[in-house]
């Protein structure tokens, strides 16, 4: 058993119209603080499996499903669970 | 990106990487004087684009009709507009994004959706419908399946954000679009004419205003993509998708109307920043007012760090606007463009020289006639060639053969291209700003117009299996299909718009399809009286060499003088009589039952005659005039059949119907044709004014069964189960 | 009497509520931006669908912060009648005038449709207009309209009658059907569906004209007693 | 300067018709390994504060806008960057 934890980002030269949203929101709520924000998807996989086939898994899970990878980028841990 | 030198340009042929021949490389050279820098050799790429010079299609399209006493503006601007009386005009447009949404289907459809918004409220026009036109592959692909579902969320994710109802299009499928998806969408607004617009920078010293979002490398080269090719050598150095911002693109349109509406005197000229962002959208604007402009590339509001001047003017950014501004008016733009929290930037003045000169940090990185990146591109005269499968298409028309008529109904209503679309529109919104009358699932839709008793009918037209049988023929249908339908509507036709979706212009076999169609379609909008206002052209659709069928996808509204006109497809009460319009005869070639029962479509495209097409249409303006129609319908792909299905589906009734044709003849896609319903005491009425014209073919009937007699064989269909697997077959 | 429909930026029914009071019940209504911090003068205050702030993070949850949420706040603390349809609707939940959360839809998808309803609560300011257990249509159009609430909360609606329209045939996935709830004080009414869409024939519907009607008559009464 | 990694998550009671649909997709794709799948918003922040000050804003962040806490529960990791 293993837990995998998947992020999915934005390419940095894609525009994210929801992250700019926020932003401001965020000012506008006084954060002046707040310097930069990316938004992106988590996701929490548990796959019954061998390590080194769940690695498999959830690269090709990515790669077709979970992310969009003309715009997204994705990255991911595998834990034993 | 590294700037080349202008002679490193020379010797390593870069151009050519950019989509320029060494003779129109040779040709900007003679223009100004001198080797082009690394920023004028991007401009003159982009601007000597297909996409945006038209050089291969430029010849064809010269055959449109595009005048009449209505056109207030035809092909040239942001969208063609037409006069519809009280000081209203209405303005339309559609533009193909077929490359984007292959590559990324939902951004891609969603930046078709904004871009073509910006073109009508650039006119002045408030946009207030949309409609999409889709060609995919067989839904047996799985990739195919993605592409439709993403496309289809693409436009909703936009239309229906920003808040303009999209009620109609048109969705076939055929192998032909596997590699090459279509994705035209047409946007539709109304304009007081008092406040129409035109895309120009005129009168030296007025300012260059920079509105909207700001720019990052998206979409670079862009329109040059457009027009090339798909291999998968292209696909690797494809520059950063697009993504649309629909609440943005709602502020900047607002802002824009208001800006429009509140301070005439401000705006000399708006355009939208498309294909080829900030090169074509001011250089156009000068050089169509007879000016010349000096831009300051430092001002552009910029989303990433380090952009070069070849970057900025290129980048496809979606969401931004250039206003020629008159010079004291900045305070009034700036403030109102504040209020909508939008950047409102001066780039730049609009000059008397005729020059094109752009400065980036302290200097100048270009300086060109403008005339010459606008104006200059070489217009060429492609050579034709016949097609093979039209010099060997048998001139006989297939015949389907069956066991069961019953059983062949059954699939055909259950054919992806004649299935129930409800799956697809129910993801758009379609009443939002209430003023759809008609709504998707009849044939044209219908807006009507506030304020007094007028509406607006709307539809997409157009068939490639006909086209690819016979460009000519198919070209004409694709208009007269489109009349149709606005006819059966109860609209009086105005015009079209078009997108041209074919092959490479560089084959001659291609190149001669596209001068086949628009020669067709050009005979048909001068027999009807619609003239070409507004298009696009989509050309080298196609992947390792194969080509989509010939497309064009045809936009038609008409106007609907009184609401009481309006008429739509659905059968409305028991006791109605049919009429059959026009004769029916064994066409075949292209039809869905061909492609049903023998998987491919082959032959001849069966006989088409304008005469009868106009007759037959007046016809059903004339009844409908008179108050005599409770029920219209054109009847199109499927045949008597599957019009007779539709009309009895939308109200759940039936109809008792013989014909004394064979049962195969029912799915005959003889054209010019339309079944339509009297009320009993007004059958004598309608039947005299028909003469010819019309044969009485049934009644309707409150039992919900469709009951078809024919020379060979009976048919039965139980209307709501059918209607069921109707709608669900898209519905996966 | 005037009534103030808000505008927030990508609020795009806003149009469609003022045409339907303005047109079709023939009262006055005023547009009212979102920068704007006063709402005493009107008689009642609605929350238009559409996707305001683009609807980014959560359909709702930007415009909540802004700056005439506070009136709205202090508009419905007095007892004023405030409805939020549609993308009103999920603004009222995210600001905590109502409970529960609209979630995205269980197909996922965005649904234009008409949607057969049921008035299971017609006695409330919103609703009086339409006969008990009244089964009406009324176009819906959303992609995140599935209501949720936790059991406690779900018992607390059924029990205060705080469930006002519910679907006959649940097309998002809504707990207990639920189309529309008001809140305790019975005030402060957020609904799915767009009664502003059905007020014409010509348009198709007039089922929801109860809910404008519902509206006038006790904003009358009020004005009666008062 | 800190970073600030930010998950929000649906509280384990409520129901996520998103999760339930990739869950099915990826089903569907063949990954029966596949035991369990939770789907959130992942977001990264950059604020130019001290660490105890950025904690509090990116707490009050949370509670305000980026997670609604009727139904979704958040946690973060502060880094210094
Ligand atoms: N992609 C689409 N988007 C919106 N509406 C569509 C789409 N495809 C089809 N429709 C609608 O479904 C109905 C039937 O379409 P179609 O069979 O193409 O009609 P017709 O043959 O009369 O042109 C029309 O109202 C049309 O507008
Ligand atoms: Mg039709």
């Amino acid at each position: 058993m293993y837990r995998a934890k998947v992020y999915v980002t934005y390419k940095d030269s894609i525009l994210d119209p929801q992250a700019e949203a926020i932003t401001t929101a965020l000012h506008q709520l006084d954060f002046p603080e707040l310097t930069q924000l990316t938004c992106g998807k988590y996701f929490e996989l548990v796959l019954d499996t061998t390590r080194e086939k769940a690695a498999l898994a959830v690269e090709q899970m990515c790669q077709k499903l979970l992310a969009n990878v003309n715009m997204e980028s994705y990255r991911y841990e595998l834990i034993a669970a | 990106m590294i700037e080349q030198t202008a002679t490193a340009i020379k010797t390593s042929a870069l151009y050519e990487k950019w989509g320029l021949t060494t003779a129109e490389y040779e040709q900007i050279q003679q223009l100004i004087g001198r080797l082009p820098n690394f920023t004028e050799t991007g401009l003159f790429a982009a601007m000597w684009s297909e996409h945006c010079a038209y050089k291969s299609s430029k010849p064809l399209l010269k055959q449109f009709p595009t005048s009449g006493q209505r056109i207030l503006q035809g092909p040239g601007e942001g969208a063609g507009i037409i006069d519809i009386g009280d000081g209203q005009a209405v303005v339309f447009k559609a533009e193909s994004h077929n490359h984007p949404t292959a590559v990324e289907p939902y951004q891609g459809a969603a930046t078709g959706v904004g871009g073509i918004i910006r073109d009508i409220f650039s006119m002045g026009a408030q946009p207030i419908a949309m409609l999409d036109s889709l060609r995919f592959g067989e839904l047996t692909d799985a990739h195919t399946r993605f592409l439709l579902k993403e496309t289809v969320a693409g436009i909703a994710g936009y239309g229906n954000c920003i808040g303009i109802p999209t009620v109609g299009g048109e969705l076939a499928f055929d192998n032909a679009y596997t590699a090459n998806p279509v994705m035209n969408a047409m946007c539709v607004g109304l304009l007081d004419t008092s406040m129409q617009q035109k895309g120009q920078a005129a009168g030296a010293g007025n300012l260059i205003y920079y509105v909207g979002a700001k720019t990052g490398r998206d979409g670079i080269q862009g329109a040059i993509f457009a027009s090339a090719e798909f291999n998968d050598a292209v696909e690797a150095d494809r520059s950063a998708v697009q993504v649309g911002d629909p609440f943005m693109e709602k502020q900047l349109m607002d802002a824009c109307l208001e800006l429009i509406r509140e301070h005439p005197a401000a705006v000399v000229g708006i355009q939208d920043m498309g294909a080829a962002g900030l090169v074509s959208s001011s250089a156009e604007m000068g050089a169509k007012a007879g000016y010349g402009m000096v831009l300051d590339l430092d001002q552009v509001p910029q989303r990433e760090a380090g952009m070069i001047p070849y970057e900025l003017m290129l980048s496809e950014s979606q969401e931004r606007m250039l206003l020629c501004v008159a010079k004291d008016q900045a305070a009034v733009v700036e403030q109102l463009f504040a209020r909508y929290e939008l950047d409102a930037v001066q780039i730049g003045e609009v000059t008397t020289a005729k020059q094109y000169q752009l400065y980036a940090h302290g200097e100048k990185v270009a300086d060109v006639p403008i005339t010459a990146l606008v104006d200059a591109a070489p217009v060429y005269q492609r050579p034709q060639k016949t097609p093979l499968r039209l010099l060997t298409a048998a001139p006989q028309q297939y015949q389907p053969t069956f066991a069961s008529a019953q059983t062949v109904f059954a699939q055909l209503l259950q054919q992806p291209t004649i299935a129930s679309k409800q799956a697809i529109y129910r993801n758009y919104d379609t009443q939002v700003k209430t003023n759809t009358v008609v709504a998707p699932g009849s044939d044209a839709a219908v807006l009507r117009i506030r304020g007094g008793r007028k509406a607006l009918a709307m539809t997409t037209d157009g068939n490639g299996r006909y086209l690819y049988l016979n460009p000519e023929i198919g070209g004409q249908i694709a208009v007269c299909e489109a009349a149709r339908n606005i006819v059966a509507s109860g609209g009086v036709p105005l015009g079209i718009t078009d997108c041209l979706n074919f092959g490479s212009p560089e084959e001659p076999e291609s190149f001669y399809e596209l001068a086949q169609a628009t020669k067709g379609m050009s005979a048909a909008c001068q027999a009807l009286a619609t003239p070409v206002i507004s298009g696009n052209v989509s050309l080298y659709n196609e992947s390792n060499g194969t080509a989509i069928y010939p497309t064009p996808m045809v936009g038609m509204v008409g106007l609907i003088e009184d609401l009481d006109l309006i008429t739509t497809q659905g059968f409305k009460q028991a006791g109605d009589v049919i009429f059959l319009v026009g004769q029916t005869g064994a066409d075949f070639n292209g039809s869905e039952v061909q492609k049903l029962l023998t998987g491919e479509i082959s032959g001849a495209l069966f006989d088409f005659d304008l005469t009868t097409e106009m007759a037959n249409q007046k016809l059903i303006q004339q009844a409908i005039r008179a108050g005599l129609l409770s029920s219209a319908h054109d009847l199109a792909e499927g045949g008597l059949a599957v019009g007779l299905a539709e009309s009895c589906f939308a109200n759940e009734l039936g109809a008792n119907v013989t014909v004394a044709l064979p049962a195969s003849w029912l799915f005959a896609e003889t054209q010019s044709r339309f079944i339509v319903t009297v009320a009993a005491t007004q059958a004598a009425a309608f039947a005299k004014m028909a003469g010819q014209q019309a044969e009485q073919i049934g009644v309707v009937t409150a039992a919900p069964s469709l009951q078809i007699n024919t020379t060979t064989e009976s048919l039965t269909l139980a209307v709501r189960a059918s209607k069921q697997q109707w709608e669900g077959a898209l519905a996966w | 009497m005037k009534f103030a429909v808000l505008q927030f930026p990508g609020s795009n029914c806003d149009q469609d509520l003022v045409a339907a009071l303005r047109d079709v019940f023939q009262q006055q209504v005023e547009l009212i931006n979102y920068r704007a911090t006063d709402l005493s003068a009107f008689a009642a205050v609605l929350l238009p669908g559409g996707f305001s702030y683009g609807d980014y993070l959560r359909g709702g949850a930007i415009a909540r912060f802004a700056p005439i949420m506070a009136a709205v706040r202090r508009f419905a603390a007095a007892g004023g009648l405030v409805i939020g349809i549609c993308n009103g609707f999920q603004i009222l939940t995210e600001a905590g005038l109502l409970p529960g959360v609209l979630q995205q839809n269980k197909s996922a998808s965005f649904i234009c449709q008409p949607a057969a309803l049921t008035v299971v609560n017609a006695q409330t300011s919103f609703t009086n207009a339409y006969a008990p257990n009244q089964r009406i249509t009324l176009p819906i159009a959303h992609g995140e309209g599935n209501y949720y609430c936790d059991a406690a909360t779900l018992a607390e609606l059924q029990a205060q009658q705080q469930i006002v329209f519910t679907y006959q045939d649940n097309p998002n996935g809504s707990v207990a059907n639920i189309a529309g709830i008001t809140n305790r004080a019975g005030n402060v009414l957020g609904m799915m569906p767009h009664p502003e869409r059905a007020v014409e024939a010509l348009l198709g519907s007039t089922d929801g004209g109860g809910v404008f009607q519902s509206m006038l008559q006790t904003l009358t009464k009020k004005v009666v007693t008062a």
